[in-house]
This record gives structure tokens, C-alpha cells and sequence, in this order.
């Protein structure tokens, strides 16, 4: 049984959604978003769903991170909430 | 031969795929390559249509393997009209869409048909499949492909509409895929037929209860039916020509098809009808859409716009017979899916005319244009009369038959909007003839910035489609007796 | 607006947890999910296919047609990138560093084309002095990088991973590139026109494939009547489909990754960026 | 007591799915800044993909991967022992969708960027009305 496991990462993953959507520095939801990504992919690693944490790990933790701070190099960093 | 039914869809991806390989090799091939490839799929389509109506409900399963293992394509006799209609609309707005393109958005054209021929792909894909997942990838395909060309539309509202777009459609489709998840949940299914034989008789359940309201929501969503249809006017309204022309007749109408599928296919009558009584509170839902719309319609000074609003006033109508709960008002809602695809296709053929020769159709722009354009005029007075039900156009049939739905049920309500709907409509358009006809045109002191400006007839490519296309809303309001006959009441049974 | 925001987020998790009511408990063996058709593909797959990564076969074989459009959605989405973003004006000004000295020359006309020596430069306008250990860290990192891609994309069938992670990785190995380097460095070796090219021959062997079993007697994408054009490998024959589409999504997703890359980063103007 | 531990741990991770995905839904329509609402819609689509891989969890049962491949001749697979494939697959699928909404998204803000100079939608609103 990997329940203990699973809602130490789930509790992590919440923190960091809240936290993605409501850090005041968009840089800063980048990162955490990054980091939400790859705590979901352990999550799913656990519940062995190996091909979907590859996809993840390789696409929400790696690609998207890099497009969304290039996105944020051509705007800005600002943000109001 | 068997493969048609995949030819519908396939061929027109391919052709895609080469347009935009072409793109980088020599760019005026493309155009012709996305024509073979909608040619190719509007014979397919016909072909099908034939053989349905001959043997009965097509399979086609993909890899082969039979059906709740593999995808299949299950095409039956509405599939096969709404496919017909798809193809085939798609296909005349290529061609009599041609030189707006090259006006708009002249410096990348190949790339342009590519994501044009994606998004038909799309639209086709999600008529034909009989796998509830299948239809969830081809409306993202649809979507991702309207956001893209919507962006390409006017510069400045573009992309602001078109990232608006974004998060709603995002919303509908996530609700969709939900709600295949809570069935899946349920039945371990994903193919509609085997969903449907696996849900009967579970009456009871939250579960079946909760897919059922997310899958319809998201539709509702991606329908654009009246309190979520906030992102549908400024979408439409600034996209490009081309865009406009094909998704005004066919995106809401085919999720409209979408929603009779999942009714009549996946939950059945029994369940909506019996199980929850449903049936009212959409009713007044869709009356209230009707009204809605047309009231936003009078409120506009654009005309592109204001059409936008006549289309939420019509995916009303058709919710609202398909929620009828008797066989006319499903009868009327199928009808009006042609018809309405039809009708708007011509309107916004004879817009898209407009735009090409006067670029802003503000109502106050259009003044004397019956003396300048007076072919697309034509075609579009007979759209506007037959979106006003006028007898010998077809929309008069489809409204008929949604009315004797209402009555039968007795939703007298329903009824009143739709006259009330129709007569704002009236309205509305003899404003617009009014000004078109009576009030000379400026004479060059308006568009002083532009020099004088000599407004003349559009193209004869766009005119011979417009003229056709307006033509056959008369001989579809001719042949609806056969249509219904043939068609939609041996589906129906 | 947050108001309504909240109400809507309550209803809807209302509803949701509604229909949870009912659910099967979370891992059970015994719920519908895990006993209609996925015991199909567990217990028949190796036998079907000969693929023992059941996902890899579910998605390139059973549902392959989903698998299809899947690749046609990011490659809409790289398309749309470029045509949205691509501008063909290019920049006015241009920056060029002579490197003994570190003077800096600033053109500000674009019509005039300048021919400079070995020992100038060219410079992005926020101009950072290159870091020597990030450069050489990431010269040497990212050919183990793309070889490790290609053993994604080779080994789908086995091991997790398939064409679509290894090219996001062989994709993320160029974009590593512009990164530590500068995007020009990128562009010049791989040309726009040939990214293109490629997002659009990945989706179109994978459409191939399928089309080629139609032509030969099959349904859409039944890799088992491609038998006679590998004799020998009857056996094995869906696998060998499987890998032929796998190379096709790995080849588009990758240039498509890259193609996406370097529109935002450089507004369409494939001049500077990170 | 014990019937509502195991009632919490039965039913834990579809709760915690809910609450994810209503964080994104909010995160979506409250949120003022364009980028803050990307990514509220990407933690929308990634709570439901995390629905999904728990539809196909089972209890002790391993990766959809066959053990020893290379000699399971005549060896019989337990359905079982691994866990739900299905499901995956249709997370791929759902994964890339979101990964290409998310790119495309992101494009349009640096397109809006350009045109209006800020993200924020009441200054973007603003900015239309003034025009």
C-alpha cells in the first residue's frame, strides 16, 4: 500500500498549484508550476503509470517550463494578483 | 468499396499534411492539393450517404480490430447527411473563398489552407467516430485549429478574442473528456454503442448521472448556447473571412450533432426523458437563449456581428427541439441543422463579399449597395428571408416542424419566442435592406482618407458560389418533405 | 469576479464530488474500469503484437487513430506558432562585438549590409559575456542527450517512452542549444525550412503508414498486411508498424518543439532570444 | 472510526483530484493577469489527467510492461497483475493536447504583449474602450 507516499506528494502538489496561481512574480509561478509538474509525474510514477510521468517529466517539468520563461522574457514579469 | 468512410476523413488530412510540406518546397501548390484532398472527401461522403441509405448503418474499424477493442467509425443516416453538409460547404467556401484569402492574409497562404484543411479534418472526424474518446481528440483538433485562425483575423481583437476563446473552449472540452471519464468509470467502455448497452437500466446512478451533465455542459460549452456563449460574437466576428464563412454554418452545428448523438446513441430517450424529466427546464433554457440572442442582435451596429447573435438565437431553436422530447421537435432540430448550416452559409458568403470589396461593414457603411452590389444583395436578401421563415425558403420547414413539436408538447412558450425571434429578425434586416436600398451611397466625402473608394461587384468565383448557395435554400425548403421522409424519420424510427 | 468564480468553483466541485459518491474504491481490482476492455489488452497484447509495453501497443496499434491526430494537434499548434508569431521584416538594429577588445559597433541602418571579419561577433541586444563552463557543460551534454532521445524512440515497444517523449527530449537537446549558446547558432544549423519540413514528413509517415495498409488490402493503419513488404519478420510485423509511427511522432513533436521555441523566444523574428 | 479511515482512504485521491482541478478553475476565471490564467487552465487539465491514471490504479499490481518478455511463452498473463494500459494511453493523448493548448497560449500572450503592453485584463479592457 503506497497510501502514505501518495498523500505526502498530493499534499505538496496542492501546495504548489496554490501557490503556482497566486505568487505575486510570474517568473516565480514558472518555476512552480515546473515543480507542480514534476511532483504530479512522481505522483503518477507511484500509482505506476509510467508512460504518462515520462510524458510529463519530459513535457510539463522541461518543455513547458522553457516556453513559459521564454514567454515571460519577451512580456513581463509584472503582475497585479 | 469499403473505404470510404475512412476516406472522408483521411483525405483530407493528408492532403493537409502535403499542403504544408509544399508550404517550404513551392507554396502555390498547396492551394490546389487542399482542393483534390475536400473534392475527395465530399465524393466519399456522397458515396456514403448512398450506401447508408441502401444497406443500412456502415463499421469501419480502424487496425482492424472490432470494435470495443479498436476505434470504429459507425455511420449512419444522419452521420451520413451532416458529413454530406460538412464536406461539401467546406468545400464551395474554398473555392469562393479564394481571393479573400490572398486579401488578408497574403504572405502565408499555404500555411493558411493547411490549418483550414486541419480544422474540416476535425469537423469531419467528430460527425463520423463511434468512440467517445476519438470525438474528444478531434473537437481539440477543431479548436486548436479555430483559435489559430481566429488570431490571424483582425489584427488587434484578434488574438485577444482568440485567447478568450481558448480558455473557454478549454473549459467545454476538459468538462467532455470528465464526462467520459465518470462512463468509463462506470462501464470500462469507450466505444458509444457498447457505453449505451452497458448503462441501461442504471437509472439510479450518480455516477451515469454526473457524466451525463458534464458531457452535455461541455457541449453546451463548445456550442455556444446561451449563458455561455460570451466568447462566440467577438470570435467570430473578428476572424478572417474564410474562417468565418466555414465555422458560422458548421462548428455549433455540429456540436448541436454532437448533443443529438449523446442523447439519442449514448443515454437514449428513456434515460433523459423518463428517468430525469429533463425536458422542461431546457426547454425554457433554450427559449430564454432564443430570446436573448435576438434581443443582443438589435443592439449591434455591425453587421458581422449581429449575425453572430442570430446564431445563438438559432442553436435555441434547434436545443430546443432536440430537447422537445417527441419525435417532430427532433425532427424540426435535425432539419434545422441543415437548413440553419445552409442559410448562415449563405449570409456569410454574401458578408464575406461585402468585406472583400468594402472592408468595414459597420450598417451605416452599407448604404446604396443594392445599386452597387446588386448579385450579392441578391443572395443575400434570400438568406436573410429564409432565416425569417419565409414559406418557400427552407427555413420556414424547419421552424414548422420545431413549432408543431412545441405545440404537441405544449410548450406554448417555446412557440411565442420563436415568433417573437423571427419577427426581431424581420426587423432587423429590413432595416438593413432599408438602408442598402433607399439611402444613396456616400460619395467619397466619408472615406475622404481613402480617396474615393469605387465600390464594385465582387469576383465572379465568390458571386457563382453565393448565387448557388442562396438557390439551394429554395430547393432544400422544396425538398424538405423528401428529406424528412427519407432521411430523418426512418433514423429517427 | 471572484465571487462568481468561487460559486461556479463550488457548484462544479459540488457536482464532481457528487459523482464520486459512487466510485469503486481507489486501486480496486474488481471495479468496471479495470475489467471490461483492459483485460484485453493485458492478456492479449503480447500475443496480438509482440510489444511488451502494453501502453506503447494501446496507443500506436489499438487506438493508433487517436494516436494520429495527436501528433496532428501539436503539429497544428507549432503551425499556428508560426503563423501568428513569424515576422519576415527582420530587426533594424544590429550589434557586433569586436572580441580582442570588447568594443561594441551598434548599426542602426538595416539596409546597409555590413561584411565583418573573423574577429567581430554578431551580439543579441541584452547581450550576456558567455559563461564558459554553461557552454562547455552543455557542448558536451547534448549529444548524450539526443543519443538518449533516439534510445526513447527506439525502445518504445520495451521500456517506457515512444516517439513522443523521445522527441520532446531530442527537441529540448536543441533548444538546450539556443539556450547556452545564442539562437542564431541555432538557426543557422538547423533552417526554418527544413524544421518545417520535418513537422510535416513526421505526421505524414505516420498518415503513411496507414494509408500504405489501405493500399494494401487492410483497414487504415492495420500494420499486419504490411507483411509482404518485410519478409522475414511476419512475426513481428506490428511492432515494426509500431516503431515506423513512433519515428514519425518523434520526428514531428521535435522539430514542432523547436519550431514553437524559437517563435516566442524571439517574437517571429528567429534573431535573438535567451 | 475505522469505517471512516477507510472510507478516506478509499476515496482520498478523487477528493484531492476535485480540489486540484477547482483550483484551476478558479485560477482561470478569477485570476486578472493572462499568463496566471494559462496556467490555471494547464492545472485544470493536469487534475483531470490525474483522474484518469487513478481510474486505472490497482492495488499491487505492477507497470503495464510484461516481465520477462523474452521467455513468457505459455506463461499466463493475470490481468491483475498490472495495473490498467488503457487509461495511460488516453493520457498521452490528453497530455500532449494540453502541452500544445499551453504553447499556443502562450504565443497569443506574446502576440497580445506586443500589441497592448501589458497582460492584465482590466488595463487590457481599458485600452479597447479608450480606442
Amino acid at each position: 500500500m503506497h497510501w502514505p507516499i501518495d498523500i505526502i506528494v498530493l499534499t505538496f502538489v496542492i501546495f504548489c498549484a496554490i501557490a503556482a496561481i497566486s505568487v505575486k512574480d510570474l517568473l516565480g509561478t514558472a518555476i512552480l508550476f515546473g515543480a507542480y509538474s514534476f511532483l504530479m509525474c512522481l505522483l503518477w510514477t507511484v500509482m505506476g503509470a509510467v508512460d504518462v510521468a515520462f510524458t510529463e517529466a519530459s513535457v510539463g517539468a522541461g518543455v513547458s517550463t522553457v516556453f513559459f520563461v521564454a514567454a515571460i522574457f519577451r512580456t513581463s514579469r509584472r503582475t497585479k494578483d | 468499396m469499403e473505404h470510404y468512410a475512412a476516406l472522408i476523413v483521411v483525405a483530407p488530412f493528408i492532403t493537409a499534411l502535403f499542403a504544408g510540406l509544399f508550404v517550404w518546397i513551392e507554396e502555390r501548390l498547396s492551394y490546389p492539393i487542399v482542393l483534390a484532398g475536400l473534392a475527395v472527401s465530399v465524393y466519399s461522403a456522397i458515396q456514403v450517404l448512398i450506401q447508408v441509405m441502401a444497406v443500412g448503418t456502415l463499421q469501419y474499424k480502424f487496425a482492424g480490430w472490432p470494435p470495443p477493442i479498436g476505434i470504429e467509425y459507425r455511420i449512419d443516416l444522419l452521420n451520413a447527411m451532416v458529413l454530406c453538409l460538412v464536406s461539401g460547404i467546406a468545400f464551395l467556401n474554398l473555392i469562393a473563398s479564394y481571393r479573400s484569402v490572398q486579401q488578408e492574409i497574403s504572405d502565408r497562404t499555404g500555411s493558411y489552407f493547411t490549418v483550414y484543411n486541419l480544422f474540416v479534418t476535425g469537423l469531419l472526424g467528430v460527425t463520423i467516430t463511434g468512440d467517445l474518446f476519438n470525438l474528444y481528440v478531434l473537437i481539440e483538433i477543431t479548436s486548436l485549429t479555430s483559435y489559430a485562425q481566429i488570431a490571424l483575423g483582425d489584427k488587434d481583437r484578434g488574438p485577444l478574442a482568440s485567447l478568450n476563446y481558448i480558455f473557454i473552449g478549454v473549459i467545454g472540452a476538459s468538462f467532455y473528456l470528465l464526462g467520459v471519464g465518470y462512463l468509463y468509470m462506470y462501464t470500462g467502455s469507450l466505444n458509444m454503442a457498447d457505453v449505451a448497452v452497458l448503462i441501461k437500466g442504471s437509472q439510479g446512478s450518480s455516477t451515469v448521472l454526473t457524466a451525463f451533465i458534464l458531457c452535455i455542459l461541455g457541449i453546451w460549452i463548445k456550442m455556444a448556447l446561451f449563458p455561455f456563449h460570451v466568447w462566440l460574437p467577438n470570435a467570430y466576428t473578428y476572424s478572417p473571412v474564410i474562417f468565418s464563412r466555414v465555422v458560422a454554418p458548421l462548428m455549433t452545428k455540429v456540436m448541436v450533432y454532437v448533443m443529438i448523438r449523446l442523447m439519442i446513441t449514448v443515454f437514449g430517450y428513456d434515460y433523459i426523458f423518463n428517468t430525469l424529466h429533463l425536458s422542461e427546464a431546457v426547454v425554457w433554457l433554450a427559449t430564454l437563449a432564443i430570446l436573448a440572442g435576438g434581443v443582443m442582435a438589435l443592439a449591434q451596429k455591425n453587421l458581422k456581428k449581429m449575425l453572430t447573435y442570430i446564431i445563438v438565437c438559432e442553436i435555441g431553436y434547434m436545443v430546443g427541439g432536440a430537447w422537445m422530447g417527441n419525435q417532430l421537435g427532433m425532427t424540426g432540430a435535425i432539419l434545422h441543422i441543415l437548413n440553419d448550416a445552409l442559410m448562415t452559409f449563405a449570409l456569410f458568403l454574401a458578408v464575406g463579399n461585402m468585406v472583400y470589396r468594402i472592408e468595414k461593414v459597420d450598417i451605416t457603411d452599407l448604404k446604396g449597395l443594392f445599386g452597387k452590389m446588386p448579385w450579392t444583395m441578391g443572395g443575400f436578401v434570400l438568406a436573410a428571408l429564409s432565416i425569417i421563415g419565409v414559406p418557400p425558403t427552407c427555413g420556414f420547414f424547419s421552424k414548422w416542424y420545431l413549432i408543431l413539436g412545441a405545440m404537441e408538447k405544449g410548450a406554448y412558450h417555446f412557440v411565442a419566442a420563436l415568433v417573437i425571434s423571427s419577427l426581431i429578425c424581420a426587423v432587423l434586416f429590413f432595416k438593413v435592406f432599408e438602408i442598402c436600398f433607399f439611402e444613396s451611397g456616400s460619395h467619397g466625402h466619408e472615406h475622404s482618407s481613402h480617396g474615393p473608394v469605387a465600390i464594385e461587384e465582387a469576383p465572379v468565383s465568390m458571386l457563382i458560389i453565393s448565387g448557388l448557395v442562396s438557390l439551394s435554400l429554395i430547393v432544400a425548403g422544396v425538398y424538405s418533405g423528401t428529406i424528412v421522409n427519407t432521411i430523418i424519420l426512418p433514423f429517427l424510427k | 469576479m471572484r465571487v462568481i468564480a468561487f460559486i461556479v468553483v463550488c457548484l462544479t466541485g459540488a457536482l464532481l464530488l457528487y459523482g464520486t459518491s459512487e466510485f469503486p474504491d481507489w486501486g480496486d481490482p474488481k471495479s468496471p474500469a479495470s475489467l471490461h476492455v483492459s483485460n484485453y489488452y493485458i492478456e492479449k497484447t503480447y500475443e496480438d503484437t509482440h510489444a511488451p509495453n502494453f501502453v506503447t501497443a494501446v496507443v500506436t496499434d489499438y487506438r493508433g487513430f487517436d494516436t494520429m491526430f495527436e501528433t496532428a494537434v501539436i503539429f497544428t499548434a507549432g503551425l499556428g506558432c508560426f503563423l501568428l508569431l513569424r515576422d519576415f521584416r527582420g530587426k533594424k538594429e544590429h550589434y557586433y562585438r569586436h572580441i580582442p577588445t570588447g568594443v561594441i559597433l551598434h548599426i542602426k541602418d538595416e539596409k546597409k549590409s555590413l561584411t565583418v571579419g573573423k574577429e567581430f561577433g554578431y551580439m543579441d541586444k541584452e547581450w550576456v559575456p558567455p559563461d564558459l563552463i554553461n557552454k562547455t557543460v552543455c557542448r558536451i551534454l547534448i549529444p548524450f542527450i539526443q543519443i538518449y532521445a533516439l534510445y526513447v524512440v527506439a525502445h518504445g515497444d520495451f521500456s517506457p517512452g515512444g516517439g513522443f517523449q523521445g522527441g520532446v527530449i531530442f527537441g529540448s537537446s536543441l533548444i538546450l542549444l539556443a539556450i547556452s549558446y545564442d539562437l542564431k547558432t541555432l538557426v543557422k544549423r538547423i533552417k526554418e525550412r527544413l524544421l518545417g519540413i520535418f513537422a510535416a514528413v513526421g505526421v505524414l509517415i505516420y498518415a503513411g503508414t496507414g494509408a500504405l495498409c489501405l493500399v494494401m488490402g487492410g483497414n487504415f493503419l492495420d500494420y499486419g498486411k504490411l507483411a509482404p513488404l518485410f519478409p522475414g519478420y511476419e512475426d513481428h510485423i506490428r511492432t515494426l508498424g509500431m516503431l515506423v509511427v513512433e519515428i514519425g511522432v518523434g520526428i514531428a513533436v521535435m522539430a514542432v518543439m523547436t519550431i514553437i521555441y524559437i517563435n516566442i523566444v524571439s517574437e517571429g523574428r528567429h534573431d535573438e532570444g535567451l | 472510526m475505522s469505517d471512516v479511515l477507510s472510507l478516506i482512504v478509499a476515496k482520498y485521491n478523487y477528493w484531492l483530484y476535485v480540489i486540484l482541478m477547482m483550483i484551476g478553475l478558479y485560477g482561470m476565471i478569477a485570476k486578472n493577469n493572462l499568463v496566471k490564467k494559462i496556467v490555471g487552465m494547464n492545472i485544470f487539465q493536469t487534475a483531470i489527467i490525474l483522474f484518469y491514471v487513478s481510474i486505472g490504479y490497482k492495488t499491487d499490481a505492477t507497470i503495464p510492461i510484461l516481465k520477462n518478455a523474452h521467455d513468457a511463452h505459455g506463461a499466463a498473463i493475470h490481468a491483475a497483475d498490472y495495473i490498467n494500459p488503457l487509461t495511460s494511453c488516453l493520457m498521452l493523448t490528453a497530455i500532449v493536447v494540453s502541452v500544445a493548448t499551453f504553447g499556443y497560449a502562450m504565443a497569443l500572450a506574446v502576440r497580445i504583449y506586443q500589441r497592448y503592453q501589458t497582460l492584465e485584463e482590466d488595463e487590457l479592457r481599458m485600452r479597447l474602450s479608450e480606442e
